[in-house]
């Protein structure tokens, strides 16, 4: 069941991703993020993660991309035009990215022997649990985030508002 | 329970649910335009069986007998996929609503909530996150309406869409720290633990309901903005029909239209649950004693249908009774007033919390 | 357990800027729309003065130590970035009071961003833990994306920010990816936890590897060293002249100060090659690239690319640690010093939409206005590594530390840089003083806040090659406190 | 029936290899950044998983600044996308050239 279940969401993930490739259009791309959004929530309930597979939805796929949606629809973006840009970063980032991804699965197949096999819901992490960790271990760091959400709404205010005359 | 027992009665309560809500929609139209009617002195439907019972019969009969028109220039799979996805989110978070407390029928037992269950020691329980997926489903439904207009390719849908999404995403923040105070007094996220949390009562009488523990401020703001989130008069601006048509489904006809329209329906009766589970205990209420046991345990069924049709009445009438906002009042209402004093609901009750604990 | 006032203490000097940069935003709207914004800068100067009284404070030995469940550490080393990372902060601030009127930017926001943006770069000097370092890196990664297109009606500007909001993403998920493969590979975030688990296991797995080097590269976009250093030129050519002083100094240091806890502390010595490797491309490609430009601030951009190359040098020698660390830590202030000094003089050059920039517009400076044409000669000398200035004792203690750990090539690379590099500084100090001007127009006067920016790196750059002992003896001691559990 | 925590590693590795590849071979400005939230969203994955072969919180932990990160990002980011195009009326990376790369 567990095996089932992964393959198939991750498939509509890894489908996603390459859909996200392939698009031309703007909207599209963002539609198959989504999906890719919401089949990796899936997967954190997998493998337990229920808090964070729904938080996932509600911050990835509830705000931040109908973010970018209402951003295309504001600009909108329409088609990607077909340009000769500079492709010194495709020359050198593609054969690069091959390599890397070489190494990484030869590592991970090196790896094979201590392969930990994971149980569906592996690691229950309760809402209740991960809110004690976050205020005391991570205390410094979740005020921290304050700061860069100021610093983000700020400049979001700065960077976008209407002309002053 | 076996599994093919808990397949079975989950199917069974899934069909049920959905018959249910769908009634329910198909009849809180025909409630509006008869009420609506009442305070506009008229009629209201009144020629298709008695009291214009069978109205809604008729007008779905009537979407699904029209002509189903795609404009040209729209983009086609978006297009088609937008009211679907807008019914479907508006349907699923249902599922997850308590309506009623354990029943027993031939010899099985089981909340009356599509993702409740009976655990090994009798107890029901739901899912541990419940509020959050209901939350999280909500937030999707905007997927709906901006692909809407997005697709369409006509610039009132998109103006409509546009707003739409701006206001469900502003409202949305005031939304879930409303919810917030409930939590912190609750310390559950399930839904049916939130229920159970308001069971007992003060002296026999007066419920423990949140809204009379302290809460009621956040009904409102939760009502306010519920009101924002299902595009309800006062909030209508994304169909403002004066300034925009239709809005984001000016481009729609028949039966995609009539999705758009069961989806404002479904998501209204879905914020009334949630609003009656959050604040006015859910499927709790006085239990009458001198009643037949057989009658008794559907109580909890009429409380919570009764609940759920006060907010609805509290929709019509106010629909019949307030002007609409101009857009720019409202992205200031919800920002500069909603939002700060939502945040206060939310300190002062961690804080109460902190000093009772 | 709450967190005691000691913990509090160990972060004063980020309350106390986060605290400033709160005041000015919510002051900004109280100001009506035709007020000047150089009240709010004096105070953000203050605030950053404040801030500087609480290190000092801070430096005190009681309160050495980890802080906030483990999360930062306070040691000479924090100390010394924080200071660095505060003066540059209060330099631009200084610099910008008569910059933003000019340039029609008068907006509170500015100096909130700096404030704030200063937050993040001082807790990246101090966190040791992976999670705070990384909040740490994007506070101040996206505080000078957004000062980057300040100036958001110039096409120039926000194109700046575009690019460096895309490559420093591109390079934060990089980091991040090396994070999340060095939690798998150790089981840990904690910089000191994961050094153990290197350091003391047989076997170390081999996506920890992957991860240094997956961290590396992000760091590295961050420092603009080669090859991840495209973004530098077009970034520092577009962004406002105050704002290009504070970002090519202040998060590079901080990001230095990342990787040196990072990759010094934690990887094993078999990764110096990379580092050899960076070193040697960013100072050839840095310097080469400086040559051919035109425009001053692409110049010293590319030679910002040359200068990380040269820390690079510290760092490959830092297989002996005394040495390495502490020169890469006294070059990275003296960098500071005389980098913001250079731009202090540029942005009171630059006049409205910042036409100035070529350097033939720096013709017969020396002429026009001999105060800021010595200044500028000044800064400049001291990025070439002329004596009497920091910039000297700065390459001497980084070339010194690789010959002792026996990097005969590497210092000789490194040389020969240097001596490539000093033409193109010495094309700009011969065009002040020996060319024509172009126009007969008056350099604007002085004022006061640019005039006390020069004067502070002045001031810097000329104590850190007059009298760098002090400073060498505080950094010397921060390499065992650093090594110590 | 288990999963190899191998399998989310490389799924998570492939989500991180296509935002790459996205980011370097799209043109519009929006999609970059999307493909730069793919590849945070890859980096998530591995988090979880390796919280999960390890026992601990922590990762999941990660995963929530991550995620107020690429809130952040994201906005900060739009913005920008909105700036440039109000000066330039264009999301084409390679026409926002001005500065010579």
């Amino acid at each position: 069941m567990h095996q089932f279940l992964f393959i198939v969401f991750a498939v509509f993930c890894a489908g996603g991703a390459i859909n996200l490739l392939v698009q031309r259009k703007t909207i599209n791309s963002a539609l198959s993020l989504i999906v890719v959004m919401g089949s990796l929530a899936m997967i954190y309930l997998l493998l337990g993660a229920e808090f964070v597979a729904v938080v996932q939805v509600i911050i990835y796929a509830g705000a931040i991309m109908v973010l970018y949606i209402f951003v295309i629809m504001l600009l909108n973006a329409g088609d990607e035009e077909a340009s000769k840009g500079s492709n010194v970063a495709k020359y050198f980032g593609i054969p690069g990215l091959f390599i890397g991804g070489i190494i990484g699965i030869g590592v991970l197949l090196k790896h094979r022997p201590n392969d930990t096999p994971l149980k569906l819901g592996a690691l229950y992490g309760p809402a209740d649990q991960v809110g004690m960790l976050l205020f005391t271990k991570y205390l410094l760091a979740f005020e921290v985030t304050s700061v860069l959400v100021l610093i983000a709404i700020m400049g979001a205010v700065v960077l976008a508002r209407r002309s002053d005359s | 329970m076996s599994a093919l027992t808990f397949l079975i009665v989950a199917l069974i309560k899934i069909a049920i649910t959905l018959g249910v809500l769908l009634t329910v929609v198909a009849y809180t139209v025909w409630l509006e335009r008869k009420v609506v009617g009442r305070m506009q002195n008229r009629w209201g439907p009144s020629r298709v069986g008695p009291f214009g019972l069978l109205q809604p019969l008729a007008d779905g009969i009537k979407f699904l007998l029209k002509e189903d028109l795609t404009p040209p220039y729209v983009e086609k799979n978006i297009y088609l996929l937008a009211p679907g996805l807008a019914l479907i989110m508006a349907l699923t978070s249902i599922a997850l609503v308590p309506i009623g407390p354990v029943i027993h029928l031939f010899g099985i037992s089981t909340p009356v909530q599509i993702t409740g269950v009976v655990d090994a020691a009798g107890q029901p329980s739901d899912i541990n996150v419940g509020l959050l997926i209901v939350l999280g489903i909500t937030s999707l439904g905007v997927y709906g309406i901006a692909l809407a207009g997005w697709s369409s390719n006509s610039k009132y849908s998109l103006l409509g869409s546009l707003r739409a999404s701006a206001q469900m995403v502003s409202y949305e923040v005031s939304l879930g720290l409303s919810l917030v105070g409930v939590l912190l007094m609750s310390s559950t996220l399930s839904l049916s633990g939130i229920v159970h949390a308001q069971q007992s009562t003060w002296f026999g009488v007066i419920p423990q309901w949140f809204l009379f523990r302290g809460q009621f401020v956040a009904f409102f703001i939760y009502m306010i903005a519920a009101f924002a989130e299902t595009n309800r008069i006062p909030f209508d601006l994304p169909e403002a029909e004066t300034e925009l048509v239709a809005g984001y489904h000016t481009e729609y006809s028949a039966m995609k239209f009539a999705m758009f329209f069961m989806a404002e329906y479904a998501n209204m009766v879905t914020v009334a649950c949630i609003a009656s589970v959050m604040f006015l205990g859910g499927w709790t209420g006085p239990t009458i004693s001198f009643l037949p046991l057989a009658v008794q345990a559907f109580l909890p069924l009429v409380w919570f249908t009764a609940k759920i049709f006060f907010f609805l009445f509290l929709y019509i009438w106010i629909r019949g009774t307030l002007p609409r906002f101009r857009y720019d009042q409202l992205m200031a209402f919800g920002w500069k007033f909603l939002f700060p004093l939502a945040l206060a609901n939310v300190i002062v009750t961690a804080f109460f919390v902190a000093w009772r604990a | 357990m709450p967190p005691s006032s000691t913990d509090y203490v160990r972060i004063l000097p980020e309350i106390v800027l986060a605290v400033w940069g709160m005041a000015v935003m919510f002051a900004e709207p109280l100001l009506g729309p035709h007020t000047s914004r150089k009240g709010l800068g004096v105070f953000a100067a203050l605030g950053c003065l404040l801030a500087l009284g609480a290190t000092v404070f801070q430096a005190q030995p009681a309160y050495a130590g980890f802080g906030f469940y483990n999360m930062l550490r306070v040691d000479h080393f924090s100390v010394f970035f924080h200071c660095v990372v505060i003066l540059v902060a209060l330099s631009t601030t200084l610099m910008s009071l008569d910059y933003l009127p000019a340039h029609k930017i008068d907006k509170g926001e500015y100096y909130a961003l700096i404030l704030l943006g200063a937050v993040g770069m001082c807790l990246m000097s101090s966190a040791v833990e992976l999670v705070l370092i990384f909040i740490a890196l994007e506070i101040s990664s996206i505080a000078s994306y957004i000062l980057a297109g300040f100036r958001r009606h110039s096409a120039e500007s926000t194109e700046s920010a575009m690019k460096y909001f895309l490559l420093g993403s591109f390079a934060t998920a990089f980091f991040l990816y090396g994070v999340a493969l060095l939690f798998g590979a150790t089981g840990s975030t904690n910089v000191f936890r994961i050094a153990e688990v290197l350091n003391t296991s047989a076997h170390i797995e081999p996506l920890a590897y992957i991860a240094v080097a997956l961290i590396f590269t992000g760091l590295g976009f961050k420092v603009a060293c080669a090859p991840f250093h495209i973004w530098t030129p077009d970034v520092y050519e577009g962004a406002p002249s105050p704002v290009v002083a504070f970002m090519s100094t202040a998060p590079k240091a901080a990001a230095f100060a990342v990787l040196i806890r990072l990759v010094i502390d934690t990887a094993s010595p078999n990764w110096f090659w990379v580092i050899w490797v960076a070193a040697v491309l960013s100072m050839s490609v840095g310097n080469l690239g400086a040559i051919l430009q035109s425009n001053i601030k692409r110049m010293l951009a590319y030679s910002s690319i040359a200068h990380a190359g040269y820390l690079m040098v510290a760092f490959a020698s830092a297989s002996n640690r005394e040495l390495g660390i502490s020169a890469a830590m006294f070059y990275s202030a003296a960098y500071a010093a005389m980098n913001v000094g250079a731009f202090a003089v540029i942005s009171h050059m630059a006049g409205s939409h910042e036409r100035f920039s070529s350097i033939d517009d720096y013709a017969g400076l020396g002429r026009r206005s001999p105060a800021l044409a010595a200044a500028l000669t000044f800064f400049l000398l001291s990025l070439i590594g002329i004596p009497i200035t920091g910039g000297f004792f700065a390459k001497f203690y980084v070339f010194s530390a690789a010959l002792r750990t026996h990097l005969i090539w590497l210092t000789l690379i490194g040389l020969v840089n240097s001596g490539m590099g000093s033409y193109y500084y010495l094309r700009v100090i011969v065009k002040m003083y020996m060319n024509e001007p172009r126009t007969t127009a008056p350099v604007p006067p002085v004022r006061l806040g640019v005039g006390l920016a020069i004067a502070i790196s002045l001031i810097a750059t000329l104590w850190l090659g007059v009298w760098p002992n002090a400073i060498l003896h505080y950094t010397q001691g921060a390499p065992t406190i650093l090594a110590g559990k | 029936m288990t999963v190899p925590i191998s399998w989310y590693l490389l799924l998570s590795a492939f989500l991180f290899a296509c935002g790459v590849t996205g980011f370097l071979t799209k043109r519009n400005v929006i999609t970059l950044f999307m493909s730069i939230e793919l590849m945070l969203n890859g980096v998530n994955l591995s988090f979880i998983a390796f919280a999960t072969r390890l026992q601990t919180l922590d990762g999941h932990i990660f995963v929530f600044f991550v995620m107020v990160v690429a809130a952040a990002e994201a906005a900060v980011g739009l913005a920008i996308i909105i700036a440039v195009y109000r000066t330039r009326e264009t999301l084409n990376v390679d026409r926002v050239n001005l500065l010579k790369l």
